[in-house]
């Protein structure tokens, strides 16, 4: 299955891109951060947010073929 | 045009406002924040906004209809600033037109309040005196 | 300048709004109060404003003293209209800059529901159908 | 004594003038009301509030020759 992973502010600078298509076998958002923060330098997953084609949802959401997947950082909008 | 709205230019207050005439209308409440020249006594000396378009404005309008509903108000809008932003530049406007000063000060309170909690926006302050930093963007027992 | 003013010519909310620059408030929230085409179920042609100005002045500004004083906001401005008002054109314009929301929207709050209550202001409703009535003005137990 | 009384909004509208100057012996607004309410139509003073030389003050308060009284119904600014 291929994805796209979007990174923003920090989640950016930590992973030094601002997006990646990849393979992965993740069956879920949860999974696929677990599988990708060891590689690009992210922080541990509590208190971040995910979306998947630009909706939030949870962590267990079944992910499909082709989605883009945001791992969303603490907000600080205004 | 939406009611939520992302600008990548300064935002022209007086033209937000213009945008909430109606004539039954009795009371407008708007609320501005403004990039201040310190945060929690550190002198800041430029902002920074990013935003996840898509996911804000969808967020966003959900913010505003949820106010709508929950106050009964008239109109509401919000824009948000990206980019780089000077001191004193405003960084996000919220603007309600209502029967009532009631509902009006309340849906205002409501938007702003829900847009910093929920709408994916993240700021870098920047300081005199040392390197930028992610506000607020440490997410707890994080790295 | 007064803060407070009694203005005879159309309030400007992009005036009053540039009159609350300061480069450490983080925050400013406006009322303005506007004239509806309707109160309380009835169509309403045109407003008239009058005040005791020398004592409107006065009492105007210990509303904003107290604001000031009370909330800790760096800046409160309030400018009531007097004369002559078609339905949308503001009749009272509050404005406070200050370092966070909470207090900007308190005060807001707390300058125009005071000004409500205790400057010598009156109002008089003119209606399609029936003589101009001032509002509230009745006393309790008056003839 | 001497004083002027200014008349704003309805009770401008019932005494039909905008002010007066009187020769008076009342000693308090409260005592100058009920001597100028049944000659210029004004309502019982009940929710009237009395300003003297333009500050508010107690319908008690000693009047001076030269003084300016100036009866306030209930406001409705806003």
């Amino acid at each position: 299955m291929r994805v796209r992973v979007d990174y923003f502010a920090m989640l950016r600078d930590r992973a030094g891109r601002e997006h990646e298509t990849l393979e992965t076998r993740a069956a879920t958002p949860r999974e696929l951060y677990r599988e990708l923060a060891p590689r690009r330098d992210l922080p541990a997953q509590t208190g971040l947010r995910v979306a998947v084609n630009d909706e939030f949802q949870a962590w267990d959401w079944r992910l499909a073929d082709g989605d883009r997947v945001v791992f969303i950082p603490p907000v600080a909008g205004g | 045009m939406s009611d939520f709205r992302i600008s990548r230019s300064e935002i022209e207050p007086a033209e937000e406002i213009a945008a909430l005439e109606d004539a039954a209308s009795g009371a407008v409440v708007s609320f501005c924040g403004r990039v201040r020249n310190h945060n929690e006594g550190r002198a800041v000396t430029r902002l920074e906004y990013e935003c996840y378009e898509e996911l804000a404005v969808s967020e966003g309008e959900r913010v505003l209809g949820e106010a709508r509903e929950k106050f009964g108000v008239a109109k509401v809008r919000c824009v948000h600033r990206t980019g780089d932003l000077a001191i004193g530049e405003p960084a996000v406007w919220v603007g309600v037109a209502a029967g009532h000063r009631e509902e009006a000060f309340s849906a205002a309170r409501f938007v702003i309040d829900e847009v910093k909690k929920r709408v994916p926006i993240w700021k870098r302050e920047h300081y005199p005196d040392g390197p930028a930093e992610w506000i607020n963007a440490a997410p707890a027992g994080g790295a």
